[in-house]
């Protein structure tokens, strides 16, 4: 299996719900997966397949009786969904005169008939379309309002999912609709996407980051720079500046990366290890490595304290070299520190002609900001820029933007560090 | 590796670097120590900027007027070209470009597709980021103007991710054989590319024509992307139409609309300050008035009119308190004045750029059940 | 005069007042001295606001918990009005209807048709401008609701400036004739109302076919504006089909989008207090570190274990400086810190309302050329 | 003729040019009016037909070739256009593959048959069809690109114009085409209107005003409340403050309000003697106006001093009663003063329940004034509002936003005066 393609073991998958939510699932070899009043099925039976393939649980009618466990979701079978079906061949007023009252009785199907359409292994979609045709006034509602009606009929009665891939995108999706706005300071798609590409964010290059994401932005980098690949060998480096004596990765948990790939890529560091690193005298006093071979030769309980103490002495050089001898590629930052300090003093570590690029989720820092830059002739032309995505209902006949959406998704400051001239002295011409 | 995909240092003889002289006027040019680069605002020797680290300000005496001018030398990224470019072509933008790479999740695993080639500003920003980009144009001028380009920009030879094909997609699909007008260099006894896209990038007038030929050369096994471009809302209409019977899922068509900021300052000018203002005017402008007054009492009083006459008509004194300036125009900023930061839109914006519709395809939602077996198995 | 045309000063009995809750909850309540008004945060007399000014906060303690409790009362406007409105119903909000009034030029000199009613919304701020408005609403119970709401607001018998005519204007046209479902009061031997509008606006699913009748309605010797407002694309391009066809002119289609900003503040957090934090952190923690390095040292210079095992492992004292608080919930604007002001854009928007298509008509081009011989004449 | 719904003499209107611009004019009896490269008109000719007819300028031969002065626009005749012709059925390219290039060769006609074609008394429009059909290319060039190629002709070659009424909004619009975008603070239509209902004005109401747009914003005000109507009866009136000597109002010079209905209907008062108006004693001590009789009987030059007195007098005692005695309908601002001390000063002279709305250029200075009306119990709910419209390519079958326009448009902030209670005893219950 690929499991950048394909549905794999032990991979971290997102599931699209028929409700338009979002789940996180590892897929464990063996195991079952419970989506609540959408079903359940085993991971099993979806291995294989490409990501990205929308399956549809059903039951046999033995497997729906047999529940002695009422809380436990049965465990369906599932089949590959082939194309969404949809309700298009259905009459529609152009307005909804006629419809004076739309209660349960227009329904047409009651619950029992439901139910034994549902005991008749019949799909969701199947349902629906039998609701349709029994529903007394379904032609007298607006194509808006059977639109409508249909989505909401779905959403109770289908039993899909789509198994994706966990793009960056898809985690931060998955982050705003459980609510978690803040946590990731209310960014948005289209808004990361503005700071990747603004920031020349490649596979070869060394970034400094502020990330106050949870890891949000570090595995939208690691995505962009190795596209989920455990096996790059591409020579790009993430080095996290942290405010707290660890730096919040968190959410890299749900990636597919090794821990040795991420030990290996992202390296994090304090802002107080950062801008006062330990001297490298102070390390070597404190501490002096054996030959290999000596190291070797140490005795069981000698070795282990020799390697913890090896172990503080790497960790300290790289610290010391990462504070001290990196020219970075580019700043981007993620922070809710006061910007005019903490900016300009980071970018003292980027190397020339390479850009800053900072996020806010306010706009009012980022002009305070943009004001410090401004005097300082170490950046070029700081901007403040904002981008926002508008989705539209894409139904043919019905096109328009969706109605009502979440705002947010903050703003980018973007400059270039740059190294000052001294200023000619003139001459006598 | 060429200046778009290679980190540089110091700036080299023969380099292509970009020359910032204002946020609207950004310059290419190739690094020649015999050569000036000539602005309205002095002339810089090329030589001034060999040996220099990138970002660096050149800062010169003007001759004749020995004022001090600079400009700031930067290697190009993909962003720094599209704003280098004159904005007479149809460029997609930054918000643009990089909401579409971020929504068809561009990575070095990408395999793209761009039809048509346009302005090339698109493809820099893919090559950059994608393992192989196939760009399309059908306008032979463009074609050829781009792929000198490419070539000088090191995207074909050096980095070897881009191939540029001269074709009618519409017409004659996406394929690329030995015989086509094409970088794409063939090896013995190859006859066709195999592409396998797995993004795809359609900025065309009638993108409906060329969605059919997609299905010979995007990747079977996996997810493919695809985004058209459109202007005009019944471009969008017809590629929708074409999606849902080609077999492509989960359409949404979607803005984006990117706007820009300037920094700015106004002045803080209090109501006391006003009023200060307007209190200080009637003093001095109390003598006269007094004087009116007592011209019209004299009147009513039968006073005689010579007395009267004797008065001249009432000068007022301008006042001499200006705590906002005196009419003149005032730098932003003068310390001399409190001021409050102010976030100003650009004068013009770009209200609308195009419609991005996007929409997926799964071509085989087929598993191999012995490899599953076989993998079972072996847990 | 009614509560939304007269200005008023004194709340009295059996007048129409809203009770502002919060921004999201605003109720009208008709003031009965017997009544009281319930709130899940207490209970308010009516007795209370009588007597007392428009605006007037009204404050009580509640029975119990004795906890102080208020709510403001003020007179309706149409923008209170319709911020009033449960969101279910399809409103047109005040981005929306003040661009549309503004642009058709509203003002007293303006007779306005209106199809459909709906909410009522956008009647009540036409009413309070044009001389006349003549609203239509095809779907009985709805225009049973709003008659009975215009006559309970005055609209209709105090300030007889609104018609409410219950008729599908698609099918049978604009006319106004003595057997309609209507509110208006027919004088012996008048037949038809003589409607002349200046300003119309269309808010149905369908109204190209509404188009074509209103050219019996409208003022025949000036210029009329129209505007239609419709969710869909489709919807916008045969309206303009229509306009076209029926010789309107000065067709132009936008969009207004509204929104609405949250002051708030975010904590001002400096790095040196970050970093003094660190540092802080890092002391207390040195004791256990050098323990620990002891530790190993021990190991390594072969002290005998024991000694080893009597050191506890290290405890780290948690640093007693917190520059932003202990991770505890502070309350926004704390004086114990530094604050800067921020704007939030509310957190849901309206990101689509429908589109607006105005266009324009002067059925009459030409002049009375004997008067305008008698005016040259007179100069 | 009814000069709010005809052309009248007199009048200031407003024309629209084919170029898109606009110009105010007043309809001088046996005047003519030049609009350059577009032609001259006498404004005898247009008299009497309705506000929003569209003229063609066209030319006799003779009058055409009998110019003695080569520049001074001959002045032409007019007749009425009935329907704007516009070129639909022309092929058009899906794209322009086979446009290679466009120079003026394809143009197909040369200046001279161009000339030629003037001569013969032909129409703009006439002269545009005519170059298309010989236009070589015409039918490869997109849809798009044939659309500027017409606008472009048209632009140069019609000869026609649109006499409109002077409303508010489109004073506005030649402001902003003419570049006076600072003197009117940047507002946008859409900000106007909303400002305008937020505040609820109507003909009966007395509204405070701060105006720094030149008048423009009281213009506004006094559209929405009289409709351009001099013979108004109704009761409303507008209150402005001012911070220089006098109130800068220039823009209504534009307007067909009388001076005399000008001077009925806006009051204007400094804001020094809106704040420390003089007192009542004061103004009495200094004059006693005589019994009318008396004053009647002065002799002439004394009576000119009585009467100048006397509307000093009567100045004095209006400046007290607006300062101290009017409880406002609305205070609508629209000020580059310092916020936080304006409002809430001025709105101490508004009504209970009724608006405040503030208008600025920049959206940090209403937050600022947020957060203090915010602390404020005499303000409920500030709110800052924004409002933009967006204008589209109206064009069957080309149907999209336009690409670039004018920014700006400005905030306004929304509240309205209450009266605070006294926090209630505790009782004991």
């Amino acid at each position: 299996m690929d499991p950048l393609t394909q549905l794999a073991f032990n991979q971290h998958v997102i599931l699209k719900l028929p409700s338009g939510n979002w789940k996180i699932v590892e897929l464990k070899p063996n195991a079952s997966i419970s989506l609540g009043k959408f079903g359940a099925f085993n991971v099993d039976d979806i291995i294989g397949y490409p990501l990205g393939t929308t399956f549809e649980i059903y039951y046999e009618e033995e497997a729906e009786t047999d529940n002695r466990d009422k809380n436990k979701i049965p465990v369906g079978k599932v089949r590959v969904m082939t194309e969404s079906e949809s309700v298009h061949n259905v009459t529609s007023s152009a307005n909804n005169m006629n419809l004076v009252n739309i209660g349960n009785q227009v329904q047409g199907l009651t619950m029992e008939q439901i139910e034994e359409l549902k005991k008749q292994s019949v799909s969701g979609e199947q349902i629906i379309a039998k609701m349709i045709e029994a529903h007394g006034s379904f032609d007298k509602k607006t194509v808006h309002s059977q639109q409508k009606y249909l989505n909401r009929k779905k959403q109770k009665f289908a039993k899909h999912f789509t198994a994706e891939y966990l793009s960056g995108s898809r985690m931060l999706q998955f982050l705003l609709e459980k609510g978690d706005t803040q946590r990731v300071l209310d960014l948005s798609q289209e808004t990361m996407g503005m700071l990747l590409n603004l920031a020349n964010i490649r596979s070869n290059g060394t970034y400094l980051c502020v990330d106050e994401t949870g890891g949000l932005l570090v595995y939208f980098l690691l995505e962009r720079m190795f596209g989920g690949d455990n096996g790059s060998t591409e020579k790009g480096r993430i080095v996290v500046v942290h405010e707290n004596e660890h730096a919040n990765l968190d959410l890299l948990k749900f990636s597919n990366y090794s821990d040795k790939f991420v030990r290996e890529y992202v390296k994090t560091v304090s802002l107080l290890d950062f801008f006062e690193p330990p001297s490298l005298s102070e390390v070597e006093s404190a501490f002096t490595p054996l030959p290999k071979e000596e190291a070797y030769a140490l005795k069981a309980g000698k070795k282990n304290a020799y390697y913890r103490r090896l172990k503080w002495y790497n960790n300290q050089l790289e610290a010391i070299s990462l504070a001290t001898q990196v020219q970075y590629d580019a700043l981007v930052c993620a922070s809710t520190l006061y910007l005019p300090q903490l900016v300009p003093r980071l970018a003292e570590h980027v190397h020339g002609s390479r850009p800053v690029v900072c996020y806010a989720q306010f706009k009012e820092p980022l002009l305070e900001l943009a004001h410090s830059l401004y005097d300082d002739l170490r950046f070029l032309a700081p901007s403040i820029l904002e981008t926002r995505y508008r989705p539209y209902q894409t139904v043919r006949g019905k096109l328009h933007p969706v109605m009502t959406m979440r705002s947010g998704g903050g703003y980018l400051l973007w400059s270039h560090r740059v190294l000052p001239a001294e200023e000619p002295e003139a001459t006598v011409s | 590796m060429s200046a778009f995909s290679e980190y540089r240092d110091v700036i080299k003889e023969g380099e292509l670097v970009l020359v910032w002289i204002s946020r609207d006027n950004i310059k290419p040019i190739k690094v020649d120590s015999n050569e000036t680069f000539n602005t309205r605002y002095g002339s810089f020797p090329h030589k001034l900027m060999i040996g220099k680290p990138y970002g660096s300000q050149i800062a010169i005496r003007t001759k004749g007027s020995n004022k001090f001018a600079f400009i700031h030398v930067l290697q190009p990224t993909p962003e720094l070209w599209t704003l280098s470019l004159p904005h007479r072509t149809q460029i997609v933008y930054t918000p643009d470009s990089s909401y579409i790479m971020e929504r068809l999740n561009c990575s070095p695993r990408t395999k793209a597709i761009e039809a048509g080639t346009g302005s090339g500003s698109f493809s820099h920003a893919f090559a950059r980021t994608v393992g192989h980009l196939y760009s399309y144009e059908f306008h032979k001028p463009r074609y050829e103007e781009a792929l000198a380009e490419f070539e000088e920009h090191g995207l074909i030879h050096h980095d070897k991710n881009v191939t540029i094909t001269h074709r009618d997609v519409c017409a004659n699909g996406f394929s690329i054989r030995s015989s086509d007008v094409t970088s794409h260099k063939f090896n013995e006894g190859e006859g066709s590319v195999t592409i396998g896209a797995n993004a795809v990038f359609l900025d065309l007038p009638a993108p409906w024509d060329a969605i059919p030929h997609l299905d010979s050369v995007i990747s079977k096994n996996e997810k493919v992307g695809l985004c058209c471009f459109s202007p005009c809302i019944e471009q969008v209409d017809r590629t929708i139409e074409a999606l849902n019977k080609h077999g492509w899922d989960d359409l949404q068509m979607v803005e984006i609309q990117g706007r820009q900021y300037e920094s700015r300052r106004q002045m803080v000018r209090t109501m006391d300050d006003a009023i200060e203002r307007l209190r200080d005017v009637k003093r001095r402008k109390n003598e006269g008035l007094e004087r009116r007054k007592r011209m019209c009492d004299n009147i009513l009083n039968d006073q005689p009119q010579e007395e009267i006459n004797d008065e001249k008509r009432p000068t007022t004194e301008k006042t001499k308190f200006n705590p906002f300036g005196k009419g003149s125009r005032i730098k932003e900023g003068d310390t001399a004045y409190k001021w409050k930061q102010v976030t100003k839109i650009e004068p013009e914006i770009k209200s609308h750029t195009s419609y991005l519709t996007f929409a997926f395809k799964v071509v085989n939602k087929t598993r191999d059940e012995d490899q599953v077996k076989s993998e079972l198995d072996s847990l």
